[in-house]
C-alpha cells in the first residue's frame, strides 16, 4: 500500500516538476529565464498552475457529446499513470524476512501491458477530439489516431530484440537480463527506433501533429479548459516519464547502476531521457504529416523487422 | 427368363449404325442438306433392314431372350451393358425401324436447319432402339432419357402451333415421369441387396417384399405411364403432337408412347408381379377412363392433329386395359396394339402432315373433297382412319379383339363401356374422313397436286405393314406368344396367381383356322 | 502440439494482484477527485460565444462531421494487419533460443512475407499520405 | 522433420503466388500476366496430378497428404486452370489489376489445397479463411459495376458470420474432446455425437462449409456475389470453391462415422430446403449468372444427399458430384464469358441464336444444362445416380423422390436457357462469336468429358471410391 | 484452473450471442463488423478455456490465430466499407436506396461515427 502511494505520488510530483524543467530549459535554450516568480527558481510554479487549472471554468461546448467529452481526458491520464504499475524501481527489498518487490506488480506479460496502455491512450485523444464537435479537434484526433497506431507498430517491433535477449516479457526480468551490459550497447538500432517511435507516441515535438498549435490551435484539446485540459497535460507529461522509464528499463539497465540507490538511478535515467527530449523539442521543427508517416512506415518498421531477423540469427548462432 | 448367347452383336450394330449416322451428319458441312438427308435415309434403311431381319430371325420355338450381348460397364455398381430381345421387344424394334425410315423420308422436303433436325432425330431414335433392347435398368433409364431430350428442341425449333408451350409441357411431363422411374430403379436395386442393375438377374434372384413391389410398381406405372399417355397424365400428348413437326409426331405417337407402355411391361411387370397384381384394377379403371376420355374429347376437336392425338390416348388406353387383365390374351393384345397403333398413327400423322404441308390448315371444316385432287394422299388417310377404327383385316382389329376378349372375362363391365365408346368413335372417325376427303371440294384446294411416288413411299410402307399384319396376324402373334406365356407362367409361380388361366385361348383356335 | 504440464505457464499471472488493484484504484480515485473538484471549484458563467466551438475566432461554418480522408482508413487497416502479426513475433521472441534454428527460419519467412506486404502497399501508393495529393484518390 | 516432398504442390503454388506478386509490383501488362497465369497454372496442374500418389503426414500431423486430398488438389487446380483459360478476355477487370486478380486467384487456390489436406481444426479454419478472403476481394474486382462493393460486402458478412459460427462450433468440439486433431476426434466422436454439446458443436462447425457450398440458410450471398463478380470469378467460385467445400465437408461428416441420427436429420432438412429453395428461386431469374447461382444452391442440396448418407457410396457420390459440378458449371460459365460482351452481365435472352454464333459452345451448353438437370447421358446423371443409390441404401426413398421432383423443377429453367440458345431468334443480326481453336478444343474436351462421364464413368467412379475409402476408421 | 470450464463456456456463449445479435440487427456496417469480431472473440474465449481445462497449449494457439485472422477479416471488411462509403457520397443516394445491403442514412443515423 505504501509502495503504491509512494510510486503514485512520486510520478505525479515528477510530472509536475518536469513541466517546470521543460519550461526552464526551453527558456534557457531560447536565451530567456523561464518561470521564476513562484518560489525560488519558480519551484512553486507547478503548485500554482495546479490551483489555477482547478479553479478555471469547465466549459463544455454546445455540440459536444457530453459524457465522452467529460471522460476522455481521464483516459489519457489514467493510461499513462497505470503504465507505472509494471516499471521496476529497484531490486527486491528484504524487510524483516519479507520480500518486498520494488514494483507494483511483476506481470509476466508486462511488456504487453505497457503496449496495451499505450494503445488505450489513443482512445482518449480520439474520443476527446471527436466529442468536442470542433473541426480542429476533429482533425487533431484523426491525425493523432493515425500517427499513434503507425508508431505503435514500430514501437512494438523495436522491443522484440530486447525480448529475445531477455527471454521474457516481464520488465523485471528484462532489467535482470541487463546485469552485465545495458542493451543499448548490443541493440543501438533498436534503441534509436524505440526512442523515435516513443517520442511520436507521446506526441512530442517534432511529432506533435495532433496538437500542432500553429495549424490546429491545439488540436484534439482545443475545446478543453480547466482541469480537463490539465489532465491531458498531466497525461502528456506522465507519458514523458513513462517513456523515460521504459527507455531506461529496456536499454539503459533500469535501476542498475553503481554507487547510488536503485530508485535514484532510475530517476536519473528518466530525467536524462526527458532532458534529451526537451532538447530535441527546442531544436527541431515539426514534421510534415506525410513525412511523419513515411518515416514510420518506410523506415522504422522495415528497420525494426530486419533488426529482429539479424538479432535472431545471431542468437541462434548462425 | 431364358437367355441365348448371341453369335453376332446385331443389336449393338443397330445402335452403332445410328451413332455412325449421327456422327456423319454432324461432321458434314453446314449447307449440305441433301447429303444429310441421304445419310439419314441410308442409316434408317439399314436399321430397318436389320430389324426386319431380327424380327424374322427370332427363334420362335426357343423363345426367351435372344441375341443377348453383355459387357461389364460399371462393375462397382453391378451395371453392365446388357442387350437382348424377346417376343415383346422384337415387334417394337420392327416398329421403330419402320417409323424411323418413314419419318426420315417424310421430312424430305424440310429446308430449315436440316442438319440439326436430322442429328436430333437420329439421336432420338438411338434412345428408342436402345430402350427396346436394353436389359439393364441403368441403360433402360439412360436410353429412356436419351429419347426424351431431343424432343424439346425438335418441337421448339421445327414445331408448328403453340410449340413453345407444347414443348415445355411435354418435356416437363415426361421428365416428371423419369423422375419417378429413377427412384424406382434405384430403389429396387438397393433393396434387392444384389448390387446389380441387370434385369434378368433381378428377376431370377431377387425376392422383393410385397410392399416393395407395390411401391416400385406404382413409381414405374406413373413414370412410364406418363409417356404411355395413361389418363390423368395424358394431357401433354395432344398438345405435344399438335406442336411437333410431322416426323416427330410420327415417331412420338408411333414409338415413344410405346416406350412408356413397354417400360411398364419390361420393368414394372417383370420385376414387380405382385405390384402389378395389386394395382391392376386401378390400371384397368384408368385405362377405360382414358379410352372414354380420348374418344369424348376427340369428338369435339376440329383440328385433325388433335383428333389423332386424342384417339391416341384412347388407343393407348386399350394397351393399358390389356396389361391390366393379367392374361396371356390381354398381353398379346396389348403388345400387338402397341405395334399396330404405332404404325397406324405414324401413317395418320404422315398423311395429315402431308395435307397440312399443302393446304396449311388442319381444320376439318376448311378441308373437304380432297380425294378428288389428291387421291393417293387421301387414300392413305382413309386407310389410317379405318385402321384406327379397327376394321377387320387391318392390324389393329386383331389387337383390339384380343384385348377385349380378355377384358370381357376379367372386367366385363369396363370392357362393355369401352367397346360402346369405341363404336361411337368409329362413327365419328368416318364422319371426319368424309368431311376431309370426300364431299364438295373447297375451291382453295383445286390447284393442289397429288404426292409424288417418292413421297408416297413411306406411307406405302406403313400402309403395307397395317394391311400385311392385318392379313397375317399370326406372324406377330406367334412371336408375342413366346414371351407372354412364360410371363404369365412365372406370374403364377411368383405370386400364386390363380386368375383366368386361359393359356389355350379362343383366339389360338381362331388363328389356327384363319389362313 | 504438446500438452503443457507446467501449469503456471497457462494460468493467469497471480503475483501482486492486490497491489496492482490498489494501484488502479488509487489512480482512478485521484482522477475522480480531480474531476469532481474541477466541477465544484470552477466558476460557471455560461454565454453563447463561449459554448461555440473554436474556429480561429470566427463563427463556425459548415458541419463538423468531416469525411475521414481515405488514407487514414488505409493506415488503420495496415496497422491492424501488421500489429496483430506482431503477436506471433512476440510469442516466438520469448522463446527464441529454445525453439532454435528451425523456428528461426520459419520466422524469417514470416517476416519476409510481412515485409513483402509492406513493399506491396508502398508500391501501390498506400503510404502516399500527402493530404490532397493521394494518387489512389485521383485514380478513382 | 517435415517431409517437404509431400508439400511440393503447395510450395509450387506458393512460388506462383510470389511470381504474381512481383508482377503486381511491375507495370501492368495484361498479356504478360495472362501468359504467366496460363503457364503457372498448367504447370501446377501437371504437378498436382503427378503427385496424386503421395501419402503421408506433414507438420506434426496437422496436414494429411493422401489420395483423397491429392485428387481434390488436382481438381481444385483444374478449376484454377480452367478459370485462367477463361481469362483471355478479362474485360470485366481493370487492366491495372490483372496481376492482382491472378495473385488472389492463385492464393485462393493455395488455401483450398491446404483445406483439402487439413486434418486439424486450426488448419481447416485458417485455410478456409484465406481462401474466402481472396474471394471476397475478387468479387469486388468487377470494373464499373453499379452496385460497387455492396455485393462483395454482403458476401463478406455472410462468410465472416458463418466462419465465426463455425469457429464457435470448433471451440465446443475442442472443449468436449480435448483434441483438435481429426484423427483423434474420429475415434471419439461417433460414440458421443448425440451428446447435446457435441452435437451442437458439430452442427455449428459445419456452417462454415455450408456457406462455402451455399447450402440453404447460408446461400443468400450467392446470387448477389455471382452477379457482381467478374465472370471468371463467378466461375471460380462455382467450380474450385465448391469442390474444396465438398472435400472438407465430407471429411467432417466422415468424422461422425455416420452415427448421428439427429445429425442426419439436420442434414436432410438442409438438403431438402436447399434444393427446393434454390430451384424455386432460380425459376424466377433472368440473369444467367443469378440463375447459375441459385442452381448452385440446389446442387448443394443434392451433394448433401450423398454426404448425409455417410456410407461409402454416398461419399464417393459426393466426390463424384463435385467433379461433375465443376465440369458442368465451368462449361456454363465458359459460354457466359464468350457470349457476354465486354464482360457485362447477360440475361438469358442474350444467348439468342447461340447455335449459329458458336455451334460448339451451344452444344457444350446443351450438355452442361442437361448434366445440371441430371439427365443421362451426361456426367451429371451419373453423379445423381450415385448419391441417390447411396440414399436408397440408407432407405431414404422419399428423399430421392423429393430430389427428383426438384430435378423436374430445375429442368424448367434449364430448358428456358436452352430455348434461348437454340430457338429464340436474336433481335439484331447475330454477331458471330469468335472462338479460337484452343478454346474450341477446350469446349470439345468438356463435351467429351461430360458425355464420357455419363456413359462410361467406370474409372472415375472407381477413383472416387478409392479416394473415400480412407475416410473410414 | 480456478474458473470451471462450464462457466467459461457460458461466458463464451453469451458473448457469442451478443455478437450475433449485433451482426444481425444493426444496420450500421461498422457495427456489423464489430459484431463479427465479438463472435470470433467468443470462440477464442471458449478455446482458451478448453485449453486450460485439458492443460493443453492448443487452445491458446488457436486464440492467437483467431486474433490474427480476425484482424485480416476486419481489414477486408473495413476496406469494403470505405469503398461503399465513397460510392455513396459520389453517387446519388436515391439510386442507392434500391440496393438492399446499404442502410438509408436518414433512417439509421450515421454510417460511420461522425464521418
Amino acid at each position: 500500500m505504501i509502495k503504491v502511494a509512494v510510486i503514485l505520488t512520486g510520478v505525479l510530483l515528477l510530472a509536475a516538476y518536469l513541466v517546470l524543467l521543460e519550461r526552464k530549459l526551453l527558456g534557457r535554450f531560447q536565451a530567456r529565464i523561464g518561470p521564476n516568480r513562484a518560489g525560488i527558481f519558480g519551484l512553486l510554479q507547478p503548485v500554482s498552475d495546479g490551483i489555477k487549472l482547478l479553479t478555471k471554468e469547465d466549459v463544455i461546448p454546445q455540440g459536444a457529446h457530453r459524457r465522452i467529452f467529460l471522460f476522455a481526458p481521464a483516459v489519457v491520464a489514467a493510461t499513462a499513470l497505470l503504465t507505472f504499475a509494471v516499471v521496476p524501481m529497484g531490486p527486491d527489498l528484504h524487510l524483516g524476512g519479507r520480500k518486498i518487490p520494488m514494483v507494483v506488480t511483476d506481470m509476466n506479460v508486462g511488456l504487453l501491458y505497457v503496449f496495451a496502455m499505450a494503445s488505450l491512450s489513443v482512445y482518449g485523444v480520439v474520443l476527446g477530439g471527436w466529442a468536442s464537435d470542433s473541426k480542429y479537434a476533429m482533425l487533431g484526433s484523426i491525425r493523432g489516431a493515425a500517427q499513434m497506431i503507425s508508431y505503435e507498430l514500430a514501437l512494438g517491433l523495436s522491443i522484440v530484440p530486447v525480448v529475445m535477449l531477455a527471454g521474457s516479457l516481464s520488465l523485471v526480468d528484462i532489467v535482470d537480463a541487463q546485469a552485465g551490459r545495458p542493451f543499448i550497447l548490443v541493440q543501438p538500432l533498436a534503441f534509436v527506433i524505440f526512442f523515435l517511435s516513443a517520442m511520436a507516441e507521446s506526441k512530442r515535438i517534432p511529432f506533435d501533429l495532433p496538437e500542432a498549435e500553429a495549424e490546429l490551435g491545439s488540436g484534439y484539446h482545443t475545446e478543453y479548459s480547466g482541469m480537463r485540459f490539465g489532465m491531458f497535460f498531466l497525461g502528456e507529461y506522465v507519458q514523458m516519464q513513462v517513456l523515460g522509464a521504459l527507455t531506461a528499463v529496456f536499454f539503459l539497465g533500469g535501476w542498475r547502476g553503481p554507487f547510488l540507490p536503485a530508485p535514484l538511478w532510475l530517476l536519473v535515467k528518466i530525467v536524462l531521457v526527458v532532458t534529451a527530449m526537451i532538447w530535441i523539442r527546442a531544436t527541431l521543427p515539426r514534421f510534415r504529416y506525410d513525412q511523419l508517416m513515411g518515416l514510420g512506415w518506410k523506415f522504422l518498421i522495415p528497420a525494426a523487422l530486419i533488426n529482429i531477423v539479424i538479432t535472431g540469427f545471431v542468437m541462434v548462432g548462425i | 427368363m431364358q437367355m441365348h448367347a448371341a453369335q453376332f452383336p446385331f443389336l449393338s450394330t443397330i445402335l452403332l449404325i445410328c451413332i455412325f449416322g449421327l456422327a456423319l451428319v454432324l461432321v458434314l458441312p453446314k449447307n449440305s442438306n441433301a447429303a444429310v438427308k441421304w445419310v439419314s435415309a441410308a442409316c434408317s434403311a439399314a436399321t430397318l433392314a436389320l430389324s426386319v431381319f431380327l424380327f424374322a430371325a427370332y427363334d420362335r420355338g426357343a423363345g426367351g431372350m435372344q441375341f443377348v450381348e453383355r459387357l461389364d460397364w460399371i462393375p462397382s455398381m453391378g451395371i453392365s451393358y446388357l442387350n437382348g430381345i424377346d417376343g415383346f421387344a422384337a415387334p417394337m424394334l420392327l416398329l421403330t425401324g419402320i417409323v424411323f425410315f418413314t419419318g426420315v423420308v417424310s421430312m424430305w422436303e424440310l429446308d430449315f436447319r436440316v442438319k440439326e433436325f436430322f442429328a436430333l432425330f437420329i439421336l432420338l431414335v438411338i434412345g428408342v432402339y436402345g430402350m427396346f433392347m436394353a436389359l439393364d435398368l441403368f441403360f433402360i433409364f439412360v436410353w429412356f432419357d436419351v429419347s426424351l431430350l431431343p424432343m424439346y428442341l425438335l418441337i421448339v425449333i421445327w414445331g408448328s402451333s403453340a410449340r413453345e408451350y407444347g414443348a415445355m409441357k411435354l418435356t416437363l411431363y415426361l421428365l416428371f415421369g423419369s423422375a419417378m422411374i429413377l427412384p424406382g430403379i434405384i430403389y429396387l436395386a438397393a433393396v434387392s441387396g444384389l448390387e446389380t442393375f441387370s434385369l434378368p438377374a433381378l428377376v431370377e434372384n431377387a425376392s422383393f417384399s410385397g410392399f416393395e413391389q407395390k411401391t416400385a410398381f406404382l413409381l414405374f406405372y406413373i413414370g412410364f405411364g406418363i409417356l404411355a399417355g395413361v389418363w390423368p397424365f395424358h394431357s401433354w400428348s395432344p398438345t405435344g403432337h399438335v406442336a411437333a413437326p410431322t416426323a416427330v409426331s410420327m415417331l412420338h405417337a408411333g414409338v415413344l408412347m410405346k416406350i412408356g407402355a413397354f417400360g411398364i411391361l419390361r420393368v414394372g411387370m417383370f420385376l414387380c408381379p405382385e405390384g402389378w397384381m395389386y394395382w391392376s384394377p386401378m390400371m384397368a379403371v384408368l385405362a377405360v377412363i382414358g379410352i372414354v376420355y380420348g374418344v369424348m374429347v376427340g369428338l369435339r376437336q376440329t383440328d385433325l392433329k388433335f383428333v389423332i392425338g386424342y384417339s391416341s390416348v384412347s388407343h393407348m388406353g386399350i394397351v393399358g386395359l390389356g396389361f391390366a387383365t393379367m392374361t396371356v390374351d390381354g398381353i398379346n393384345g396389348a403388345v400387338f396394339q402397341m405395334f399396330a397403333h404405332g404404325v397406324m398413327t405414324a401413317l395418320f400423322f404422315s398423311a395429315v402432315g402431308h395435307i397440312y404441308d399443302r393446304t396449311h390448315t388442319r381444320e376439318i371444316g376448311e378441308l373437304g373433297g380432297l380425294s378428288a385432287v389428291m387421291p393417293a394422299a387421301s387414300g392413305y388417310f382413309v386407310i389410317a382412319a379405318l385402321a384406327g377404327i379397327g376394321v377387320p383385316c387391318l392390324a389393329s382389329f386383331w389387337a383390339e379383339l384380343l384385348v377385349f376378349i380378355a377384358a370381357f372375362r376379367v372386367y366385363p363391365a369396363l370392357a362393355m363401356i369401352s367397346v360402346g365408346v369405341l363404336v361411337v368413335n368409329a362413327l365419328f372417325m368416318l364422319r371426319v374422313v368424309r368431311n376431309t376427303c370426300f364431299g364438295p371440294l373447297n375451291d382453295r384446294w383445286a390447284h393442289l397436286k397429288d404426292m409424288r411416288f417418292a413421297m408416297g413411299m413411306p406411307r406405302a410402307v406403313l400402309a403395307a405393314a397395317i394391311v400385311g399384319f392385318g392379313l397375317m396376324p399370326f406372324l406377330m402373334y406367334d412371336l408375342i406368344q413366346t414371351a407372354s406365356v412364360p410371363l404369365i407362367h412365372s406370374l403364377g409361380q411368383a405370386v400364386g396367381f390363380a386368375g383366368p388361366e386361359s393359356v389355350e385361348t379362343l383366339f389360338t383356335e381362331l388363328m389356327s383356322v384363319w389362313p | 502440439m504438446v500438452p503443457v504440464n507446467h501449469t503456471y505457464a497457462l494460468s493467469s499471472w497471480t503475483p501482486a494482484v492486490f497491489s496492482f488493484l490498489a494501484f488502479i484504484f488509487a489512480v482512478f480515485l485521484m482522477l475522480a477527485v480531480l474531476m469532481i473538484l474541477t466541477g465544484f471549484l470552477g466558476e460557471k458563467r455560461v454565454n453563447e460565444n463561449k459554448l461555440r466551438p473554436y474556429e480561429s475566432g470566427i463563427i463556425p461554418t459548415g458541419s463538423v462531421p468531416l469525411r475521414y480522408p481515405v488514407p487514414f482508413f488505409l493506415v488503420a487497416v495496415f496497422f491492424l494487419i501488421f500489429d496483430v502479426e506482431g503477436a506471433f513475433i512476440f510469442s516466438w521472441a520469448v522463446a527464441v533460443e529454445a525453439l532454435g534454428v528451425k523456428a528461426m527460419v520459419q520466422m524469417t519467412f514470416f517476416i519476409f512475407v510481412l515485409l513483402m506486404g509492406l513493399v506491396y502497399i508502398w508500391f501501390k501508393g498506400g503510404l502516399a499520405l500527402k493530404e490532397g495529393k493521394d494518387k489512389r484518390a485521383e485514380r478513382r | 522433420m517435415t517431409d517437404w516432398i509431400l508439400f511440393i504442390p503447395e510450395l509450387y503454388t506458393l512460388a506462383a503466388v510470389g511470381v504474381f506478386f512481383f508482377l503486381c509490383l511491375c507495370r501492368a501488362r495484361p498479356g504478360r500476366d495472362y501468359a504467366a497465369a496460363m503457364v503457372l497454372s498448367a504447370g501446377g496442374l501437371v504437378l498436382t496430378v503427378c503427385t496424386a500418389g503421395f501419402e503421408g503426414l506433414v507438420f506434426e500431423g496437422v496436414y494429411q497428404v493422401d489420395l483423397y486430398s491429392q485428387v481434390f488438389k488436382a481438381l481444385i487446380y483444374s478449376g484454377f486452370f480452367l478459370t485462367v483459360c477463361l481469362c483471355a478476355d478479362l474485360s470485366g477487370v481493370d487492366k491495372a489489376r490483372h496481376s492482382e486478380f491472378y495473385l488472389l486467384l492463385c492464393l485462393s487456390t493455395l488455401a483450398m489445397m491446404l483445406l483439402a489436406s487439413s486434418v486439424h481444426l486450426l488448419t481447416i479454419y485458417i485455410s478456409l479463411e484465406i481462401s474466402s478472403y481472396s474471394l471476397y476481394v475478387l468479387v469486388y474486382f468487377r470494373r464499373g459495376y453499379p452496385k460497387g462493393a455492396e455485393p462483395a460486402f454482403q458476401y463478406f458478412v455472410f462468410g465472416a458470420a458463418s466462419s465465426a459460427v463455425m469457429l464457435f462450433g470448433f471451440a465446443l468440439v475442442y472443449g468436449a474432446f480435448g483434441t483438435a486433431h481429426m484423427a483423434e476426434l474420429m475415434g471419439q466422436v461417433p460414440a458421443r455425437i448425440n451428446e447435446p454439446l457435441v452435437f451442437t458443436g458439430f452442427v455449428l462447425s459445419l456452417s462454415g462449409f455450408f456457406f462455402k457450398l451455399a447450402v440453404f440458410p447460408f446461400h443468400f450471398w450467392a446470387p448477389e456475389a455471382y452477379e457482381a463478380a467478374p465472370h471468371q470469378v463467378s466461375a471460380y467460385i462455382a467450380t474450385a470453391s465448391k469442390v474444396a467445400a465438398i472435400a472438407i465437408l465430407v471429411r467432417m461428416i466422415a468424422m461422425t462415422g455416420g452415427q448421428g441420427d439427429r445429425m442426419a436429420w439436420v442434414l436432410i432438412f438442409l438438403s431438402v430446403a436447399s434444393m427446393t429453395a434454390g430451384n424455386l428461386a432460380a425459376m424466377a431469374q433472368k440473369d444467367i449468372k443469378r440463375l447459375l447461382a441459385f442452381s448452385s444452391v440446389a446442387h448443394a442440396g443434392y451433394v448433401m444427399i450423398g454426404i448425409l448418407c455417410a456410407n461409402a457410396m454416398g461419399y464417393a457420390g459426393a466426390v463424384f458430384y463435385g467433379l461433375s459440378l465443376m465440369v458442368m458449371k465451368f462449361t456454363c460459365f465458359m459460354v457466359v464469358v464468350k457470349a457476354a460482351d465486354g464482360g457485362r452481365n447477360i440475361k438469358t435472352d442474350a444467348l439468342a441464336g447461340l447455335h449459329q454464333r458458336a455451334p460448339v459452345l451451344a452444344l457444350a451448353l446443351l450438355l452442361a444444362l442437361f448434366g445440371l438437370a441430371g439427365l443421362p447421358p451426361t456426367i451429371g446423371f451419373t453423379a445423381k445416380l450415385l448419391v441417390f443409390k447411396a440414399a436408397m441404401d440408407q432407405g431414404l426413398l422419399w428423399l430421392v423422390i423429393i430430389a427428383m421432383f426438384n430435378v423436374v423443377i430445375s429442368l424448367y429453367y434449364y430448358l428456358g436457357v436452352l430455348k434461348a440458345a437454340y430457338f429464340i431468334a436474336p433481335a439484331a443480326q447475330p454477331r458471330a462469336i469468335a472462338v479460337s481453336l484452343p478454346f474450341r478444343l477446350l469446349a470439345l474436351a468438356m463435351i467429351v468429358f461430360m458425355v464420357a462421364g455419363g456413359l462410361y464413368p467406370r474409372y472415375m467412379m472407381a477413383l472416387a471410391g478409392a479416394m473415400t475409402a480412407g475416410l473410414f476408421p | 484452473m480456478i474458473v470451471p470450464y462450464t462457466h467459461v463456456m457460458l461466458l463464451g456463449a453469451i458473448v457469442f450471442l451478443m455478437g450475433m445479435i449485433c451482426t444481425l440487427t444493426r444496420r450500421n456496417l461498422i457495427m456489423i463488423i464489430v459484431g463479427l469480431e465479438i463472435m470470433l472473440n467468443a470462440a477464442a474465449i471458449v478455446f482458451v478455456g478448453a485449453g486450460l481445462q485439458f492443460g493443453q497449449i492448443e487452445g491458446q494457439v488457436m486464440a492467437l490465430f483467431i486474433v490474427a485472422v480476425a484482424a485480416a477479416e476486419v481489414s477486408v471488411g473495413l476496406a469494403m466499407v470505405v469503398c461503399i462509403y465513397r460510392q455513396r457520397n459520389s453517387i446519388d443516394p436515391q439510386c442507392m436506396k434500391d440496393s438492399p445491403c446499404v442502410p438509408d442514412p436518414k433512417e439509421t443515423g450515421e454510417l460511420l461515427p461522425n464521418a
